[in-house]
């Protein structure tokens, strides 16, 4: 049910883990809900130099984070700030009807991480 | 890869005696068994024969009290659409419980669009119910109680007989199904012992072949079939019987009954071991459904701080097959509707995994798969935002995503 | 003994190609299509490829419009009720014809105590409906007309495409479902062409496994189940999918339009010179149906004088299987409802045979059949109170034993 | 679907035929109805010395016909007379349901034929 593409991120889902010192981190869901994801940031000069994840979720809600995290690594907060899930779906080649809202937040998160940083500063 | 299955309760291999049959009559020994020539008559033979196969495992009275049909589904829609339209008169109110299969449960429900009533019975914490329970809720209007003897997400062993025994000393006459599709293989099923009017079985779950199921109706019972036709199964259930799958199912049938005992101990032991090393090798686990009143073969967990189908999908590509829910309920977002029903909380519904064992699981196939489940569980722990922090299953902040899904 | 088997319209034989695979999914490739593991998507995989199989072989525009079921029965319950129940807001009144299978006309029938008005069209003597009749009986509150595109019992070919464009014409929505069951495979069948909205066909039939059917449902169609459980079918049928089966049926129905053209020239020819030779060698036999209106390897006979089942059955020692009225009907001792309202009497309808020729069929067995059945015809008038007596068929006196029967 | 004492009778019938100048005749059904089945008797001394069938009709009515006709020859008219179809079913070692009461008629035609023939004396 899941494409290649989303397999392999799932099954080698690319940096995990937290950031200690992180200079933003954003958050969605709730345990009760199933799927919730943390994201973690080191940002230099509007920049992500690097980003983490966690996530509590199924197969796409794993394999949307470590997408994510490989898409924004690097870009200027206000490229990040514009990717879309329906653009992390596209770069999985797509994601099952049913996974395409519950699961695939991985750019909520990131927008909320970057709106936190630019309000706290 | 090595290849494991572990999930005997979403669907078995057909016994290789069973698929014999299937293949003769598909092909060598064809023929439609409501022809009346040669080919045709030694078709109806050999159902007819699988009919008497059906009558010994449940303990029925006779040949005319089995309906054959295409799957344990329609069984029950049969069973319960059935019983309650051609009862409509005598009143209509309908009993069932909150962990029946969607099968029993989603028919009850679509029963209330056509006018019953439908009480849906809780369970306890075990997932089992109470017969006081049944006891109390009913009423003069009620025409049919259906309780599953196991359940097919926790294992779960009713009460059947004692609610039968209930219902029997009511000295009136409420219609009593049972669905006997997890159960029947594993356990004495016989609708004398059980006091059950109509009881369902389904071939794909017994080392049958898949589209095949049987429903049983206790003679004198009214009921009204749910499709038209052709004048099959005495008028119970139209169009060619699926002859060669069925003869394939009386085959299994007879076989998982006479070997039942051995069968059962067997995987219960086994069953045992798997669940004494996940216990003791995985913290943070739980078992679900009652310790002792359980199908013998079936493990229900739920795991913390982890989701079942990521779970479910790494141990697949470790060669393991388990389910996370129900076969049937996969692929949704929402968690088995069994666990809510139990009270476990959301957040950790969302993490079980079911261990189903089967005729060819091995005590070494419990350990590889132990070993793998350990690794994954410290895996996905160790990606999981949640594991370690303070938040406690069951004690969680409401969701902001909440219920749009 | 020889063994001729000619009652290709009752069941056919599984092909060997397609036996092997349901085969191969019962046992070594088994597993449950919903469930995510390895096990259960491999057959997801090889039933979706069954699913496009039957979207080419009838032209459907997307496999969305697919749903499996467990039989032409099965498939023909769920057009005809699913139809009818989601639409009776918009109209109570639904069209058939008098020569339709029970699956349809006892369906519809029933649809008339739920409240709905079923129009049962008369046909002519050739068992055909005529496009005019269709038109003329559509009301406002027509929603559903169900007409077969091929007969089983005659083999008369039905105006299906015409119908299908007078109703496009009318410029409001009527669902319009055809039975292809006996037609797929040796018709071109194709939804466009025939402007239907609802389409059914059975496995068993066209070299499949018996127990699978599919129904055709065009996107935008206003359709309910009628059965209640899982969300298998995207939620059309419930029920584990008859995986091994139906991946069978998708192999069965691609081999029998790939082979059509050749098939039916072959059956056409062999059946064309059945005919003749039944005729020319034995006075007082009538072809029933269109002379060329008339599915490929189709014959159906009415012999004067002698009774249908008597005289299937001394072909049937002979090692020859053919049948008297339909599979589904014989063992009634009313005669074909197909016959009689084709205008035939009842004592010619009594003495009906019907053969249907399929893959296997020499030219030799065709010449053995012609000598069985003279010898047999022959026999039987002999030991026949009517034969050369002054009664002449149609115009006897009525019956001293009535309709009790 | 039938008993071999059924198909023994229907593929070889006993007693078929006619008999030129019979003593009785007897018939039942008619064409429109399935089956019709007629009886011809040779009477000697109130005693059936010869009897035939003939039967338009399925397996049942064939095999009771000729089960008739052997339960029948030699018998005295009142012995024979009494002969009822469920014996003839009984000699049959049973007939499908739906046959005993439409196919199973050879009884009523031989009553028929002897009362008609007591009649006419
Ligand atoms: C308890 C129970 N009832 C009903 C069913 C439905 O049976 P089937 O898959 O044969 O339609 C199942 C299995 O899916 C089951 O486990
Ligand atoms: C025209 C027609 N419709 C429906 C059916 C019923 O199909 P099935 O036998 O698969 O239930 C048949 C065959 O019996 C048929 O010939």
């Amino acid at each position: 049910m899941y494409s290649e593409k989303v397999m392999d991120h799932f099954s080698k889902p690319r940096n995990v883990g937290a950031i200690d010192n992180a200079d933003a981190v954003g958050e969605v869901g709730s345990p009760s809900c199933g799927d919730t994801m943390k994201l973690f940031l080191k940002i230099k000069d509007d920049r992500i130099e690097d980003i983490k994840f966690q996530t509590l979720g199924c197969g796409a809600a794993i394999a949307s984070s470590s997408m994510l995290t490989e898409m924004a690594k690097g870009k200027t907060l206000d490229e990040a700030i514009k990717i879309t899930n329906t653009e992390v779906a596209e770069a999985l080649d797509g994601l099952p009807p049913k996974k395409l809202h519950c699961s695939n937040l991985a750019a909520d998160a990131l927008r909320e991480a970057i709106e936190a940083y630019q309000a706290s500063r | 890869m090595r290849k494991i299955y572990f999930d005997h309760a979403a669907t078995t291999p057909v016994d290789a005696g069973a698929a014999e049959l299937v293949m003769q009559y598909m092909t060598g020994d064809f023929g439609n068994p409501s022809s009346m020539h040669g080919f045709g008559q030694a078709v109806r033979n050999a159902l007819e024969e699988a009919r008497k196969q059906v009558v010994a495992a449940i303990g029925a009275a006779s040949v005319g009290e089995i309906a054959f049909c295409s799957g344990g589904t329609e069984a029950n829609n049969m069973a319960i659409l059935g019983a309650a339209r051609a009862n409509k008169q005598k009143g209509n109110h309908i009993i069932t419980t909150a962990v029946e299969h969607h099968s029993v449960l989603s028919t009850c429900k679509y029963l209330a669009k056509e006018g019953f009533e439908v009480t849906i019975l809780p369970v306890d914490h075990y997932g089992l119910v109470n017969v006081e329970d049944v006891a109390r809720v009913i009423t003069n209007q009620t025409i049919l109680i259906s309780i599953m003897h196991a359940n097919n997400e926790v294992g779960a062993v009713m009460p059947i007989a004692e609610i039968g025994q209930m219902l029997k000393n009511l000295n009136r006459k409420i219609i009593f199904h049972t669905d006997a599709i997890q159960s029947i293989g594993k356990l004495p099923v016989n609708v004398d012992q059980l006091n059950v009017d109509l009881l369902t079985i389904s071939g794909h779950k017994i080392y049958g072949p898949t589209g095949t199921g049987a429903m049983y109706l206790r003679r004198g019972t009214w009921w009204q079939p749910i499709m038209y036709g052709g004048g099959q199964e005495r008028r119970r259930r139209p169009g060619t019987e699926n002859a060669p799958a069925i003869i394939g199912l009386g085959k299994a049938l007879e076989i998982a009954v006479a070997n039942r005992v051995a069968y059962v101990k067997r995987i219960t032991k086994l069953r045992d071991e798997l669940v004494d090393k996940v216990l003791s090798r995985i913290p943070h686990v739980r078992l679900n459904g009652h310790p002792t009143k359980r199908l013998p073969g079936h493990a229900s967990f739920c795991v913390e701080y982890i989701e079942g189908e990521a779970m479910m999908l790494y141990l697949d590509m470790q060669g393991i097959a388990v389910s996370s829910g129900s076969a049937c309920t996969s692929g949704t977002p929402e968690p088995s509707h069994v666990l809510l029903a139990m009270g476990i909380p959301k957040e950790l519904a969302y993490g079980s995994v079911r261990v189903t064992l089967g005729k060819y699981n091995t005590r070494e196939e419990i350990d590889y798969f132990v070993e793998a489940l350990t690794e994954i569980v410290e895996r996905m722990r160790l990606m999981s935002p949640v594991a370690g922090s303070n938040c406690t299953p069951g004690a969680c902040v409401s969701c902001s995503r909440a219920e749009n899904k």
